[in-house]
């Protein structure tokens, strides 16, 4: 097979993927968000309001384009563009599966695979400041301005540690191919216990996910992190000048890094694509037991359903869930997918650690930020590589 | 896959560090001449690496290393002396920093 | 496939060159300056260097002129004005340059064509391996000298309270 | 197995680091717990192992690390125990030892007190080592560090104007002598290639006797340069009396028992080069008899006791240098060691009737029989030690010694009975002037407390037995001893001299009081010139110092410092103003004017290169 045609192919699945997620994950948020603080969240566009992002997109889509008169015209159109771009580039290295084969053409679930793939994705992540920057340079108004510069000084703050928490398992692994780096992951402990970076001896890798995770949420402009767009302090920090699509674009790049970063953590300490326990164990059936569970719960509730609008939706997704667990019996469905489903599922994880984390943490000082990352979490990070370094060397 | 000449890549770094040679003397506010220092470093990292390929040798590239990692505490510490330049004499003009004169 | 790859960002890279010179403000400057590194980091990787090509924009893109810009933010600087206080850079500073770039082209034009070398190394490992051996004292030079520029900058910069 | 001889030095140094650096802020108790029980410690380690070394018929050397390295050369940090510095470790930890418990009687009123014990200690650890090394290089080392501490000691006192005067005379003097010393060393280094004991004195053997006895007597020559500064011999001697400023028992310790025995010690030590020279042995002798005929006459008139005494060790040491260059090496370390007990006694006899008095004048004492009984009967036992009365200490030391200068040269035997004699008038002329007649001062004397009185009693039983030791047999393995036939005649005829020495002290100064300044009157001129001292440091004054002192004045510093360098140092700087006016045109103070100016630089260097072919 032509491996340019090859390619697109692989390029459009993985956008369009990737573009759903971003549309949908805002919806994830907006749901879980209103559980923890016990509300229903969006329900009127749609069933459960899964309606509600494409209601949100065509809002976005045709709202006045506001382009205020003492911007500086260039790079306040260039930010938003270049923030959205860096958001989706990272994605073009992650693998989300091992080599499979389709009507005879063997592929690698990836886009590409760089032999300094941490690398680049480090070196795009590093890029994404200038996109906030600019933003809230060009707007040339107040609080974008001081957003910026927040976020400027947040995100090289943070990036340190966070390349120190990086550096820790390519120790272990000794390569810089994020593919290699999976498959560095294999062996289970015992035959049972993964051989996961967080876990692999001989120096587990705790310390450096947690630290991966608190700078990720530093990175993402996250809560308690948010410092950039604080809205009680600084109206909406770096795109309180924007609207509109251009709005929308901010958002798509927050949630794409989000993506990101949950990706190589997952890549990084959780195994990739690699299952919880070893496939003699039945590891394979996992996606179709946990697709049973829901269809059966979705079905439980959705019988006699709460509420009479859900009477329909509620047995039609557990309905296709059931038929998903029924497909997913399939073997050659079952060898595709199932690395495919552990992948997803690792990140899906972490994504929701994510909301989750937002619903219920308050934000921070900003100095209290600073002095964060500067005085614990980098010289923790060092220590960290240090001890992992030095063992890694005794061993060899 | 054709290779380029090196001679191209030559070229190329020395009318990088021409031009930042012309931002250093021709350029009036200081950050713009302390970028123009770090264009010609960047046009020297080029010649470095481009020989370093074409040599098959790594010890270019090592080089280019150590100057990326002097640009960064060159950066930190001419940004720092920029910020306390202005700190106290409210000015980036470069030529109106001259109090070494007589 | 490589040479429209070099000229593509050759190109770039002397157009975003001549913007850093020629642009009034600090802050475009200092964009354009980040796309002479791109284009660079570009070039980097045309040439087998993976590693340096990362570590450029890592380094240079993703930090030094973070801080360049921040610093340009930070004292919230405008277009620059003319002055003609240098007499000897207005009258000798062309000539000079000229004279500068022609004795560049005849080195290049004079130099002996190298031969490509069968494999250009630049793997992260190889520049590790060089790093870690061959270069170890210096490397471990270079990271007291930052060590030594991270306090001279917070000396610097810290603001005495009153 | 290694005996750990670094420990026996190294105790009085932590001694001092702690006194030193803490000993402000401590309590005397304190001070003295660190200063005598690191001495103490020293002591203890110096008899263990020399117990565990015994019957130490070779020397046992333990080598350490190297301590210089170039080219061939290679000296190290060696030290070395055989029988000779066995004799010295226990003379200067042992005495030293009663000495410093002694100091804390005497010097508990004093201020300066932890610095006192600081400086003791230091002293202790440089002879340690002085005794200790195992080359003429860390020799060397202690031999300066024991004049450093012998400065500090005598300064004391700094407040006094005499007192810094005194330390600096010694300093001054000693440099003289450590410069023959270090000349020495360097001229064994060319000719031996190595500063070890063993291996230079091995050479030394092995050295064709005609050839090499002119470097040989040259070096021998410089060494006793050297022993005479640091021994207070002629006629480096004017120091040590001088050096009476110092509390008395650094005069025990420093300027009697150890520091300026350390000459001795240094020519014993090199025993088998000064046998290869037999010139500069018999300069030794001669020096030796000499110092001690002459410093025994200028004894006779003084009238501060410490100052007698300090003559008297001058005239001592002169014995043991007389013992040396008869070729009695052992006999020479006998009298060291003997001379080591008595005289240390004295001075500490002298300290505790000063300590009774508070003051030193002979002429202002008198009586105090009954008022410092113990400090008597001690001084007694010293006296008659010093004066060869048969069977005590200094009898059989000084009776080696007077032997093989009979052996020698029969007239250095005479005059050295002569200076036996006058010994012992000028002993006993003290302690009679001191101890008998009517109290010639003012206040109450009292008797010094125990601390103080009980190091004297153990020296007392010292000096009256410590000839049964005969450490000139002890030491016959290390030098080849001339036979000495032992003549009952000649011992008979030094012991008489002593005795009448004696008698005529008593009658001089107790039978009839008023004859010696009557006999002083009659010899008029003679006696003031003795009782000057010989007019010797006015001598040197005009000789040496005044024209040192007037060509550095008009010569050096009007000619030379103001004429030369000043000028030149002046004109250099002149024309770089003058230069720098010039230059300054190009300071514009623009940054770009700089800029171009490195650009046109760094042209004109692509250009220069081009041209000198380095482009091709």
């Amino acid at each position: 097979m032509n491996p340019y045609l090859l390619m697109v192919i692989k390029a459009g699945l993985v956008m369009g993927a990737l573009l759903a997620a971003l549309l949908y994950l805002q919806w994830v948020e907006r749901k879980v968000i209103a559980h923890i603080q016990l509300r229903l969240g969006p329900y009127r566009v749609g069933p459960h309001g899964l309606l509600q992002p494409v209601a949100d997109t065509l809002k976005l889509l045709i709202k006045e384009d506001l382009l205020a008169p003492h911007v500086n015209r260039f790079l306040y159109l260039l930010a938003p563009f270049l923030a959205v771009t860096l958001a989706l580039i990272s994605i073009s290295v992650i693998p989300f599966g091992p080599q499979i084969e389709v009507a005879g053409v063997r592929t690698w679930m990836q886009l590409t695979d760089l032999n300094v793939g941490v690398l680049f994705v480090l070196a795009i992540s590093s890029l994404t400041v200038y996109g906030i920057v600019l933003a809230g340079w060009s707007s040339n108004s107040k609080y974008p301005l001081l957003g910026g510069l927040r976020s400027a000084a947040q995100m090289v703050g943070y990036e340190l540690p966070l390349g120190m928490a990086v550096a820790a398992p390519l120790l272990l692994a000794g390569t810089l191919s994020l593919r290699e780096i999976v498959l560095s992951q294999q062996q289970f402990y015992g035959g049972i216990f993964p051989g996961w970076n967080i876990f692999r001896l001989p120096f587990p890798q705790v310390i450096s996910f947690i630290i991966f995770m608190i700078a990720a949420f530093a990175e993402t402009n996250r809560l308690p992190f948010d410092l950039p767009e604080a809205e009680n302090e600084l109206v909406a920090g770096f795109h309180t000048e924007y609207s509109s699509l251009k709005f929308a674009s901010f958002f798509m790049a927050e949630y794409a890094n989000m993506i990101t970063v949950c990706a190589m953590a997952t890549v990084l300490f959780l195994g990739g694509w690699l299952p919880l326990f070893p496939v003699e164990y039945g590891s394979s059936y996992v996606p179709s037991v946990a697709l049973a569970l829901a269809g059966g719960l979705l079905l439980y509730h959705g019988l006699p359903p709460a509420f009479r609008r859900d009477r329909l939706s509620l047995p039609a997704f557990g309905a296709a869930a059931l038929a998903l667990a029924v497909v997913f019996l399939i073997p050659a469905v079952q060898a595709l997918l199932a690395p495919l489903f552990w992948s997803l599922a690792k990140t899906g994880l972490l994504l929701f650690v994510f909301i989750w984390v937002r619903g219920t943490l308050p934000r921070l000082r900003y100095d209290q930020l600073m002095r964060f990352t500067w005085t614990f979490l980098f010289p923790v990070g060092v220590l960290n590589l240090m001890a992992t370094g030095l063992v890694v060397a005794l061993r060899a | 896959m054709d290779t380029v000449p090196l001679a191209w890549f030559l070229l190329l770094s020395a009318v990088l560090f021409g031009l930042g040679v012309a931002g250093f003397v021709f350029r009036r506010n200081i950050i713009t001449v302390f970028m123009s220092i770090e264009l010609m470093l960047n046009a020297v990292n080029l010649s470095f690496i481009a020989f370093a390929s074409r040599l098959g040798q790594v010890d270019g590239q090592v080089f280019a290393f150590f100057v990326m990692v002097v640009a960064a505490a060159e950066a930190a510490v001419g940004l720092a002396i920029i910020l306390t330049v202005f700190r106290n004499r409210a000015t980036l003009q470069i030529d109106e920093l001259d109090s070494l004169k007589n | 496939m490589a040479t429209a790859i070099f000229l593509i960002f050759a190109a770039l890279a002397v157009i975003c060159g001549l913007n850093v010179v020629l642009r009034r403000h600090p802050i475009a400057s200092a964009l354009w300056l980040i796309g002479v590194m791109v284009s660079l980091a570009v070039l980097y990787g045309l040439l087998g260097a993976h590693f340096l090509a990362a570590a450029q924009v890592i380094v240079y893109a993703g930090a030094i002129m973070v801080l360049f810009v921040m610093v340009i933010m930070l004292v919230n600087a405008g277009a620059e004005q003319s002055s003609t206080a240098s007499r000897m850079a207005s009258f000798l500073g062309l000539p000079l340059l000229a004279g500068l770039l022609a004795v560049l082209g005849y080195v290049l034009w004079r130099a002996a064509p190298l031969a490509a070398a069968a494999k250009p190394k630049g793997t992260a490992r190889d520049v590790g391996l060089a790093l870690f051996q061959t270069y170890l004292l210096p490397f471990e030079i270079t990271s007291i000298l930052v060590l030594i520029a991270i306090l001279g900058a917070v000396v610097l910069a810290y603001r005495e309270k009153d | 197995m290694t005996q750990h001889l670094w420990l026996i030095p190294l105790f009085p140094l932590a001694g001092f680091l702690v006194n030193g650096l803490r000993g402000r802020r401590a309590s005397k108790g304190f001070v003295n717990a660190v200063a005598i029980g690191t001495v103490l410690l020293s002591f203890l380690w110096a008899v263990k192992t020399i117990w565990a070394l015994a019957p130490l018929e070779g020397p046992y050397v333990e080598r350490y690390f190297t301590w210089i390295e170039s080219g061939a050369l290679k000296i190290g940090c060696d030290l070395a125990v055989d029988r000779l510095s066995a004799v010295m470790l226990l003379v200067v930890t042992g005495v030293g030892l009663l000495i410093h418990i002694y100091a804390i009687g005497y010097m508990a009123h004093e201020g300066g007190y932890y610095r006192f014990f600081a400086y003791l200690n230091l002293f202790m650890f440089f002879m340690l080592t002085l005794v200790l090394a195992a080359n003429f290089l860390l020799m060397f080392v202690g031999w300066e560090g024991v004049g450093l501490c012998s400065y500090l000691l005598i300064g004391f006192y700094f407040l006094r104007q005499s007192a810094t005067n005194a330390g600096n005379k010694a300093f001054i003097v000693n440099r003289i002598g450590d410069f023959g010393f270090s000349l020495a060393i360097l001229l064994i280094l060319v000719k031996f290639g190595s500063l070890d004991f063993a291996t230079v004195f091995s050479k030394i053997g092995g050295l064709p006797e005609e050839a090499s006895a002119g470097v040989l007597t040259t070096i021998a020559l410089l060494l006793l340069v050297g022993a005479t500064g640091k021994s207070a011999q002629i006629p480096l001697y004017v120091w040590l009396p001088d050096a009476m400023e110092g509390p008395t028992p650094v005069s025990a310790l420093i300027h009697a028992a150890t520091m300026v025995t350390a000459g001795v010690y240094m020519v014993a030590r090199s025993a088998a080069l000064y046998l290869k020279a037999p010139l500069a042995l018999d300069a030794v002798a001669w020096i030796g008899v000499l110092t001690a005929f002459f410093a025994a006459t200028i004894g006779l008139t003084q009238f501060d006791i410490k100052r007698v005494f300090a003559y008297s060790t001058i005239s001592q040491i002169g014995y043991m240098f007389l013992g040396l260059g008869a070729g009695a090496f052992g006999a020479g370390i006998f009298h060291l060691w003997s001379h080591a007990f008595f005289k240390a006694l004295l001075f500490l006899g002298a300290g505790s009737v000063i300590h009774a008095v508070g003051q030193q004048d002979l002429r202002r004492m008198g009586g105090l029989r009954q008022h410092v009984p113990v400090t008597f009967a001690t001084l007694l036992c010293a006296a008659v030690a010093i004066a060869g009365v048969p069977f005590t200490s200094g009898f059989f030391s000084k009776d080696e010694i007077l032997l093989a200068a009979h052996h020698h040269a029969p007239w250095m035997f005479w005059l050295g009975v002569l200076t036996a004699g006058m010994t012992a008038f000028y002993v006993f002329r003290a302690i009679f002037l001191a101890f008998f007649g009517e109290y010639r001062g003012a206040g109450h004397p009292h008797e010094s407390p125990a601390v103080m009185t009980l190091p004297l009693a153990a020296l007392a039983v010292l000096s009256l037995a410590g000839g049964y030791f005969n450490v000139a047999r002890w030491l016959e393995p290390l030098f080849p001893s001339p036979v000495v036939p032992h003549d009952t005649l000649l011992v008979g005829v030094a012991t008489t001299a002593g005795l009448a020495g004696i008698a005529l002290a008593y009658v001089f100064y107790v039978l009839r009081p008023g004859l010696a300044d009557r006999v002083a009157e009659r010899l008029g001129r003679l006696y003031r010139l003795v009782y000057n001292q010989y007019f010797v440091d006015e001598v040197y004054q005009a000789l040496v110092v005044q024209p040192v002192v007037g060509g550095s004045r008009e010569l050096l510093w009007q000619g030379v410092d103001v004429g030369v360098i000043d000028g030149a140092v002046n004109g250099v700087g002149a024309r770089a103003r003058g230069i720098g006016a010039v230059l300054r045109r190009l300071q514009s103070g623009y940054i770009r004017s700089y800029a171009t100016w490195v650009l046109l630089g760094s042209l004109a260097a692509l250009v220069a290169i081009g041209v000198t072919g380095g482009m091709r």
